[in-house]
Order: structure tokens, then C-alpha cells, then sequence
């Protein structure tokens, strides 16, 4: 009865820790031993209070029993669990949907991640760090103050460029303005993104010409999550095509997606 | 469990909890999450002849207790449909295929070729979308006008010999005349209710005016529970056939509540997107429910229609 | 503050934010808990030609984000109104009566009587309430049928020069068309929504059975806001007239949302019953938001229609 | 303006104590130094987590700043609100409807309470133990483990006898049982009662048999508890009229009533 023990439940887990850390930004940690073999790309899906559908979020990490999530205040979702204190206890339902491409031995891979879309990517240079590949990572916001989740990064001793839209945090510029020069000057065989979509549009522009693999993360706005609804569509390929963002992404192949 | 299972005239249902269309795929996309084989029935998503690729994004908003969705018809089409149906068998539970099409020809086709010889073991039912706009009369659904929904029930029955149920949409002045119109057209069964037309309003501002993007689409959830409890008596009191309740739908209380208003089944809609494991949940709450009053067959507490017709 | 006034075709409110009908009584019972003067309008409840008692208990059950309420139209019948308008005209805010009946006659002798050159200036128009059972047609309502409505409109008109509202029903196939004959009958603004009909079952166990206590009645509150967006949006297009929205709503973005669907001003109506004082607070966070948006009138960021004739 | 200050607002009321008094009863106690002024037999209208429409609840004592209610589990609103915790905020409404009549010097007055119903007859006892005017009470319960509410009269020192539907507690019998020789023995001049609709009535005609006054306290569904929605009616008099539980009541002239 091996299908029966890995259905997917939703489970109860208990709040270990909850903290800001930017303006606006909170890091949220839960004990959920069934989600420890989490992969990095994959979100879970949290009831939030009176909110009735659930809310995607990135794994920003998986350490032990524990996992935690990095999330920026935007509605009554997320100011409900900005309130959640230790003790108390998440509805989750995951892990779901796709991952990033786990490194092959000797790649060079550069992690661009924008916004709260530095969550999965952070988790990917953690979770890999002891593999034999080399990472390099940048990181834009848009200034100092909602800079946060860059610790595993550093844990992971992934060298950190960082861009802000005010200059106030590394670079005054985008992630992407000096994007294939980074590219070319680390040499770098694959790219991984996450962030806001113009962004990945653009990331992904400049991988198609360099010839690069790139991988994106999108978001969609969710209701199942599941793959049951047919809610979170993205146009893919070239004629009416659409594939699922909760279950055939939210990792796509950056080729794949017809952008808008 | 046999003491579960429901008859809804020539309709039989392992048990009076089945999942809603569109919200449990194709039903297998559910064996991740719940005991399929528990289930008392699948309602498949609303299929029409070709594959078609559905509504372009943006497709859902969220509403107070409950969702509005705009999917369309996405699904496979009738072929890979029919393919999918052997893997579904060995699950030994009902299903019943949501069909819809944009003309009456259309339907007529979608149910003569579901209705053959072989595809007739695999499937239990069909049950009729007339939610969807329908081309021929202008765009309004072939479900809000009796004459126009009677003519299609009557001659979608004469393509098969599957048990037949039609579909009530809440979006009409009177329910009651729509049900009455199904059932002379030749329903076995009636279900209702589908989605609650709605509008989501995201407001912003434009050169100082105020504007808005707008998704138009059917509201679910519990916050049209009232609704279809309304919908369900009517359709109840105005004729004569088996009612299958649908709408809002989360927990035991709301499924006794379904029965008690004239239902003899219920469908999970959006309750499963939230909780996709929740209809074998209510399942075994229903069980237990009957254990604990000693009650030997669920078809022993349907309230005989007398009861409502004093 | 002018800078908050709103003008609806030849009836002007102080502000967009008034009280709906049937939750504020005759206005006077709300100086407990808001500033009365700081309301846009308020809209007493349902009036007829004599008192009223209303239905008999119970009247009201709770539903998932909203309730259900059947009061009927328990009143004090239009001798009563009348005395009562004198101490709502030291307010300066405009009263508008909520007028109902079972027949085309009562309708047209109780705007009649509303409509005398005295009362003519303390009343600053009038609401027709056309989801009250009529008795000439088989107790369908009478905002239900095109043709009973613009009938209804047509004569009521003929006896008033208040400006005429119609507040159109949701339980309907085609809001779009009942707008229609309410313009065409000669309606000066239309409101919606009026509740939505559903129904409230408690189930209980009778010698084996299922069976329950029904409550049918008028849904309201958040859970019908999406239905009402809807139905404010296909009034919108579907006439010239201004629009009043109605439904579900509790926050300034629920104005914002009813606004950017086509309303020029909006009523609250079961949020008064949780929070008594939530209009005026509403007042106050619009008016806010028109200062820190630099915005001189409120009237400035109605959208025209062409925005959505696209 | 006097208005202006008397006019009624929802308030932010901070609880102070939380306690499980019996089986499935709480005691909850809050701070709302503007309620202090509220009489025995008006009521509160709660706001409970995610029930869209408010709870009403007697006020049981008002001491100081505080006001405390005597509550049972009964469905969610309730549920909600006995999981809430000293700290916590309540959204109070209050206090709304009537009350019962002061006493007068020298009154002899019963206090009838059934389960729940205890709750404004005990305030009302504490509230007035220091007027020269002489109280007992009953009280009925369904059994032992159900009886609450009862300090406020030992405080006050009215005498009180205990009944319960299985003789748990007190004698086994109901309240109204022995009403009549009760009345009689104490020679009281005056009755008030508050519980389960069937005893008020049955207490209702016992005091009209008896002719003495009789203050009922109603319990109805309530939506707005203001007077504003006509949904809490009773039927008084002989023909078709209404009166709101929650706005002319809910406290009544036993006499004014058509039971059903
Ligand atoms: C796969 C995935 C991973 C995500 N990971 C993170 C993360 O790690 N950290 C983080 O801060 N945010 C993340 N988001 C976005 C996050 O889901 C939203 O910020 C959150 O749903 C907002 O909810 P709310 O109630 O606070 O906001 P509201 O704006 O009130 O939400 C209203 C509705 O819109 C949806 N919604 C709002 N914003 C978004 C958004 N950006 N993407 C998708 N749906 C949205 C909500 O789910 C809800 O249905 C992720 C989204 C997806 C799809
Ligand atoms: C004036 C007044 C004073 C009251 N004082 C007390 C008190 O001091 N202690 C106490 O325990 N209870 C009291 N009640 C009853 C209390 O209001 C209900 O127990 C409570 O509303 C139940 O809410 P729920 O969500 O837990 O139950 P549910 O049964 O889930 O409630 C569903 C709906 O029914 C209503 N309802 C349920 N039971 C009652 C009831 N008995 N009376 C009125 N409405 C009800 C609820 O308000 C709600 O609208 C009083 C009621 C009234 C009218
Ligand atoms: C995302 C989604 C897709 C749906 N697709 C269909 C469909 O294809 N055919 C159909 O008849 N009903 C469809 N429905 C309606 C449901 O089957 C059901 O009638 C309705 O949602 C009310 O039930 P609920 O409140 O339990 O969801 C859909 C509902 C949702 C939420
Ligand atoms: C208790 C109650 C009584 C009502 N009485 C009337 C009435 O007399 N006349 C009328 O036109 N509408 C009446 N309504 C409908 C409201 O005016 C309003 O149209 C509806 O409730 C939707 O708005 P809401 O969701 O803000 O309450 C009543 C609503 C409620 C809840
Ligand atoms: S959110 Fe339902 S299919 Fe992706
Ligand atoms: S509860 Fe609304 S009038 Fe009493």
C-alpha cells in the first residue's frame, strides 16, 4: 500500500518561530517532518484565517523537521499569518509542484532571484552547497530595507551581487541590466530565476540568445494548487496551450513559456 | 460499504458523496489525495466533442466564502476521454461524464459517442452542463429557458440509454418551471446547482478616473449554500425525480442539510480545492454518523416526499 | 462637505454613501450609534399603504458570511411615515422612502400620498421595491417579468414628481432586461440589489427521517457582493440610468469596487447591522481617500461610460 | 453635545480572564469601563471569529471596570469565543435592551433562573444585596455538573435552592414545580425570571393565577441586537403585533406576552 502512505494530506503543523526581518518581510517556521524532503522550487499551500482559498509560498528552507518560509506582507492572507505566533498551528498542504534541476557535477550556475523571489532560490544554493558545482547568485530589490533572505547564500558560500532600484542596497540598477556580462565573465552554463515577471522575461530573452538552459519559477494566482482546477494556467508554446503552474510548474523551462 | 450505496432511479452511487465536475479532473488526478474507491461518485470535468483549450487567463478571483472561475470548457475531448475511462474501472466507482457543447448537434454527438456498447460498462451516467452559453439561441444558456431546455434534454435522451442528469443552473427567475422542463424532456436525475454568475472587481485608477478589471464568472463555495438549498427544494417540489445537491458544500452538517431540503446525494465542488481530501473525510463522518444512530441503510433516512407536501 | 455630493439624474445625495432599506429603520433609530447629518441618504424601510405586522417568526437565520432574513415588510403603513418626516428634515439629508405593495393600485395610491406638495419637500425621492410578492400575478414578483415591471414603473411615474427609483431584484435569468423596462417605464436611477432567495435548513431527526425546520428569505451581506457587482455591471450597460449599488458591502474598497462597476453612489445595508456606525465611518475613509488622492470631488473619479464600451 | 458622547460604538475590549466554570460553561471576564453602567438584565452583542452575524450575552457582573459573562458551548460563535485568551481583544456591543425593575423598599422579590438564564438574575442579586429589600432565588440546572453562576448570590446572601433535572444537585425536580407554595412560604410580591421558554411560560401563568408582576428575560436569534432589523420579534398583546426582544426586551411584563 505504498500509494496510500504518500497521499498527500493536509497536515497540522506547529509554529516554531516567526520573525520580521525587512520592513514587511517575515520568516516563518513551522515543524512538518513530512516536508523535509522538500525539493527547492516546490511551495506549499497555507490556509490563512478567514481567507477562503489557500496561499502559495516558496520552501525557503528545509532544515531537519523544520521548514520555513519567506513571505512579504500584501493582504489579508499574509497579514493573517504575520500575526500567527509560536504555538500556534498551520493548515499546510504540500509539498507541491515542480523543482528546480538539481546541479550536475562542474556546472556553473548563476541563481537570479528578485523580490521574495530570492525564497526558492536561496534554498537551492543551501540544499546544493555541498555539491561540486560552482554558484553565483544576484539578488535586486527594490531598497535596503526589503533586502532579506540572503543568509543561506552565505551559509552556502555563494557569492551575493546585489542590485536595488534606490541604490540604497548594492547597485542602483536591475538584476538583469548587466545580466550577460555576469554571464559571460563566470561562465555560467545554466540560469535560474525567480522574481517578478518581467524580470524572467528578460532573463529569459538573454539565456534564449546565449544559448543558455534557464529555468524560471512563475506565479500564478492559485486556487487548488493541485492541479484540480485549471486556475493558474501559462500559455505555453505556440498555439492555445496552457499548462498548470501548481503542478506542471511552478518551474518551467524558460523556453517553454509564451510571455505576454 | 453496501448500506451506503444511494439509487437515484436507474442512477446508482456507491455512497450519497461524489465529487463535483471540474474540480476533481478526470478523477484520477484525485488518487494523490483520497480512497478513489470510496468515493460514492465522480462527476469528470465538462467535456465536449473536440479537446478544447478553455477561457485565456485570468481565470479565478477569490470572494467572500468562495471563488469565482471563469476555466471554460478546458478538457481533452471526447477520445482522450474515452481512453482515460478502463484506468478509472478499476476504482468500481461510479462515473458519470459532465458534457456540454455549444449546439444541440453537438451535444447529440458528444452523447451518442460516449453511449456505445463498451464505453457504456465504464460509465455510470451523463450528466448535462446546459450552463454554457449556447451559440444557437443568442449566447444565453441552453439551461434558462424551459422550451429550449426541454428540446435538448428530449433529444440528447434519444441518443442514449445511460442514466440522464440534468444540471440545474441557479441563474433563472424560476427554477422550478427549468426542472419541470427537464424531467418532460426525459431526465432521470436532476443536480443542482452550478455556479452563481458573478462579478470580481478589481478597482484602480486611470487618469483620475476610477476603473477596474473585471473577471465575470461563477461564484462557488459556501457562500452560495443558501442558494442552492433553495434551489434544491424548488427543484424538489416541482417534480418528481431524485435530486443531486451541489453547492457550498464542506461539511457533514451541510450534506444532512442537502438531504433535508430533498436531495438524495450531494457533489464536493470547491470544498476540494481546498481540502482535496475532503469527500472521503465526509464519507466516514456519514458512516460513523449512521453507526452512532443505529441507522442500518443511508436510504433509510431520505424523507419520503409526503413529508414536504403538507 | 459638497465636495461629496453626488448627483443621480434629478436626485441628489450628500455624499455616495447611504443606508439601505429595511436596515436602519426610519432613520431616526440610528442617531444612537452615527452622525446622521454625515450620511449620503438614507432609504427607510419598506413602506406600504397601511401598517404592516410583517411575517410571523422566525424571521432571520445566519449564513456563511452574510444572513437570511424574511421580516416581510413589517411597518408603520404611510400615516405614521409621514409624521415621522419632519423630524428627520432637521438633518439635511435626504430621505428617500422605500415603497411597496401588492398591487399596482397600492403602489400607486401609497406614491400618491407620498408625493403631496408638503411631503414633496421632505422626501427626496422614492424607492420602488419591486421583490415583494405580487398578488395579481401568482405571486411572482413584480421586478421579475419585463413587461409587469415597466407597466408598474409607468403608472407609478405618472403619479410623482420625486425622482423614481427602481431597485431591481437578482432573481432574475436577465438583470439587463428588467433595467431595460424600468428605463423605458420611466425610472429616474435604478439600485441593486435587492437579497437574493435562498433558503435555511436545520435538520433533525423525526422517527428515522430526516427532515427540517425551512427558513426562505432574502440572503444579504458579503456572500451575495460578487451577484451584486454582477448585476450592478449588466444594469450599467444595459441603460443610461445612474446607478445605486447595493450588496455585501463592509469596507471602502467595496465602494471602490461597486464604483468602478458602474454605481455613482452606494447603500449599506446588513454591515449597519454588525456595526451600526459603519457608514459614517466609510464617509469619513472616502473622504480621506479623496484628500490624500489630491482628488477635488468625488464625482470627479466616476467613470464615463465609454471607458466600458470598449 | 450630549449626544455626540452617549452615542453607542463597537469597542475594542481587552479580555482579563478566561475559566471554565462547569462542564461546557465559561466564565469570561473583560474590561469596558464604559459598560460599567450597565443594568441586570441588559445584554452584550459579541462579534465571534468568523460568525458573520454577533452573539448576545447577558451581562452577569459589572465590578469595577469589568464586565464578566456566564456563557455555555452551544455552536461556533461560542466555540470561538472560549478559546480566546486573557489579552485578546473583543468586539463589544452594548449594553443593549432593557432591564429589570429596581427594587423598591421593602419589595419581597424571587429570582427564577433556569441553566444559562442565572446569569442576569445573579447581577441583578449582587447588584442590589445592599437595598433594603429582601431576594431569594431558584435556580434549575440539568444536572451537577452544570451548575455556574451561583457566587454572585452567596455574595449577596440571597438564599438560593438548587434543582436539577436528575437530582445531581439539589432536589430532583423543576423549578416551577413547587413555585406556588415557594411564592406563598416567602410572600413575595414580586418575580423575575430569566431560562428555558417553557418555564417562563409555565412561571408566566403561575403568576397571573397569583397576580403578581413578572419580569420575563427572552431569549430570540438576534442579527443586529439594535432595534434595526425587526428579526427578534415576539408576539404581544391579542392581535398581530410585534415587539424586538432586543430593543423593548429583552427583559418583558411576564403579562405582555403571547406565549406559544
Ligand atoms: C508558487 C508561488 C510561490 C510563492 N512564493 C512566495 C513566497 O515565497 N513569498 C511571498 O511573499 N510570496 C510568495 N508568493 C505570493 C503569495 O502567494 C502572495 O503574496 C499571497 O498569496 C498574497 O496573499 P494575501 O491574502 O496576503 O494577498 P491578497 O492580495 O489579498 O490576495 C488575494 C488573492 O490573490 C492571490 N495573490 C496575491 N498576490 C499573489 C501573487 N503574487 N502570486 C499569486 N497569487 C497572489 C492570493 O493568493 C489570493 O487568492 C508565491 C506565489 C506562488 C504562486
Ligand atoms: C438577550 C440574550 C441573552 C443571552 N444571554 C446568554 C448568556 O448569558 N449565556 C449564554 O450562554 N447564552 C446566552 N444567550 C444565548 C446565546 O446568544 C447563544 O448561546 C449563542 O448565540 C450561540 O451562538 P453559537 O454560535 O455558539 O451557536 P449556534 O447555534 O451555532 O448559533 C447559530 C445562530 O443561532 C443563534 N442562537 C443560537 N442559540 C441561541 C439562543 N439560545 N438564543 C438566541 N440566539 C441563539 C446565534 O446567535 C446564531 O445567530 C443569550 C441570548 C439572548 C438573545
Ligand atoms: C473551478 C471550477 C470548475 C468547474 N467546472 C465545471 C464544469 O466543467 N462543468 C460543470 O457542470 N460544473 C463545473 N463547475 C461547477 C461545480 O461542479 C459546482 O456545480 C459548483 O462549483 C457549486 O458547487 P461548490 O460550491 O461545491 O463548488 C466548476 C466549478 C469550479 C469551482
Ligand atoms: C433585515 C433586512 C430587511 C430588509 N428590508 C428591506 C425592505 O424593506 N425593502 C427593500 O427594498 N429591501 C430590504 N432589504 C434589502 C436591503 O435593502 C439590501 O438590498 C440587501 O440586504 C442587500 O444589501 P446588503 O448585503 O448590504 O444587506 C432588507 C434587508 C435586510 C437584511
Ligand atoms: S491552482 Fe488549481 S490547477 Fe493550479
Ligand atoms: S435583532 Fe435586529 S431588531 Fe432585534
Amino acid at each position: 500500500m505504498c500509494v496510500e502512505k504518500s497521499r498527500l494530506r493536509c497536515l497540522q503543523a506547529p509554529i516554531v518561530a516567526q520573525e520580521r526581518v525587512a520592513e514587511g518581510i517575515f520568516e516563518l517556521r513551522f515543524a512538518a517532518p513530512r516536508l523535509s524532503h522538500s525539493l527547492p522550487g516546490q511551495f506549499i499551500h497555507l490556509l490563512c484565517g478567514d481567507s477562503f482559498l489557500r496561499r502559495p509560498f516558496s520552501i525557503h528552507r528545509a532544515e531537519g523537521e523544520e521548514i520555513t518560509i519567506l513571505y512579504r506582507l500584501q493582504g489579508a492572507g499574509t497579514n493573517w499569518l504575520s500575526r500567527q505566533r509560536e504555538g500556534g498551528l498551520l493548515n499546510v498542504l504540500g509539498p507541491l509542484g515542480s523543482s528546480f534541476a538539481s546541479p550536475r557535477e562542474n556546472e556553473r550556475i548563476l541563481l537570479v532571484g528578485g523580490g521574495m523571489g530570492i525564497a526558492p532560490l536561496a534554498f537551492y544554493a543551501e540544499r546544493h552547497s555541498h555539491f561540486p558545482t560552482e554558484m553565483i547568485a544576484m539578488a535586486g530589490f527594490r531598497s535596503a530595507s526589503q533586502v532579506a533572505g540572503l543568509q543561506p547564500f552565505h551559509r552556502a558560500r555563494v557569492p551575493l551581487s546585489l542590485y536595488s532600484d534606490d541604490g540604497s542596497s548594492g547597485e542602483r540598477n536591475r538584476v538583469t541590466a548587466g545580466l550577460s556580462e555576469r554571464i559571460s565573465e563566470f561562465g555560467a552554463n545554466r540560469i535560474l530565476a525567480c522574481g517578478p515577471e518581467e524580470m524572467m522575461k528578460s532573463i529569459s530573452a538573454i539565456a534564449e540568445k546565449m544559448n543558455l538552459p534557464c529555468q524560471v519559477s512563475l506565479e500564478r494566482k492559485m486556487a487548488c494548487g493541485t492541479g484540480l482546477c485549471l486556475g493558474c494556467i501559462v500559455p505555453v508554446g505556440n498555439s492555445e496551450n496552457y499548462r498548470r503552474v501548481c503542478v506542471d510548474g511552478p518551474v518551467f523551462d524558460a523556453r517553454e513559456i509564451r510571455w505576454s | 460499504m453496501k448500506k451506503m450505496k444511494v439509487n437515484l432511479g436507474p442512477l446508482q452511487l456507491n455512497n450519497p458523496i461524489a465529487l463535483a465536475s471540474g474540480t476533481c479532473g478526470y478523477g484520477l488526478e484525485m488518487a494523490g489525495f483520497l480512497e478513489i474507491e470510496h468515493l460514492g461518485g465522480i462527476f469528470t470535468k465538462g467535456l465536449t466533442y473536440r479537446p478544447s483549450a478553455g477561457n485565456p487567463p485570468e481565470r479565478i478571483a477569490e470572494a467572500p466564502m468562495g471563488m469565482i472561475n471563469r476555466i471554460g470548457l478546458q478538457n481533452v475531448g471526447v477520445e482522450e476521454f474515452l481512453k482515460k475511462l478502463p484506468r478509472l474501472a478499476r476504482y468500481e466507482v461510479p462515473i458519470i461524464a459532465n458534457v456540454a457543447g455549444a449546439t444541440v448537434l453537438e451535444y447529440c454527438r458528444l452523447v451518442e459517442r460516449l453511449s456505445g456498447e463498451k464505453d457504456h460498462k465504464n460509465l455510470a451516467g451523463l450528466e448535462l452542463n446546459v450552463s454554457c452559453p449556447n451559440v444557437e439561441h443568442g449566447g444565453m444558456g441552453f439551461g434558462t429557458d424551459p422550451h429550449v431546455l426541454e428540446r435538448l434534454v428530449s433529444l440528447v435522451r434519444a441518443e442514449t440509454r445511460l442514466p440522464l442528469i440534468v444540471k440545474l443552473t441557479p441563474n433563472v427567475t424560476d427554477v422550478g418551471e427549468l426542472a419541470r422542463a427537464a424531467e418532460a424532456g426525459g431526465a432521470d436525475v436532476l443536480s443542482a446547482i452550478n455556479t452563481v454568475t458573478a462579478l470580481s472587481v478589481r478597482p484602480r485608477m486611470l487618469k483620475g478616473k476610477i476603473i477596474a478589471d473585471f473577471l465575470r464568472g461563477g461564484l462557488s463555495g459556501p457562500a452560495i449554500k443558501p442558494i442552492a438549498l433553495r434551489c434544491v427544494h424548488e427543484a424538489f417540489r416541482a417534480t418528481k425525480l431524485p435530486i443531486i445537491g451541489i453547492g457550498g458544500i464542506t461539511s457533514l452538517e451541510d450534506v444532512l442539510e442537502f438531504i433535508a431540503a430533498g436531495a438524495s446525494a450531494v457533489q464536493i465542488g470547491t470544498a476540494s480545492l481546498v481540502n482535496p481530501g475532503i469527500a472521503c473525510e465526509l464519507v466516514k463522518e456519514l458512516e460513523a454518523w449512521l453507526v452512532q444512530r443505529k441507522i442500518e441503510r443511508f436510504e433509510d433516512i431520505l424523507p419520503m416526499r409526503e413529508v414536504f407536501e403538507k
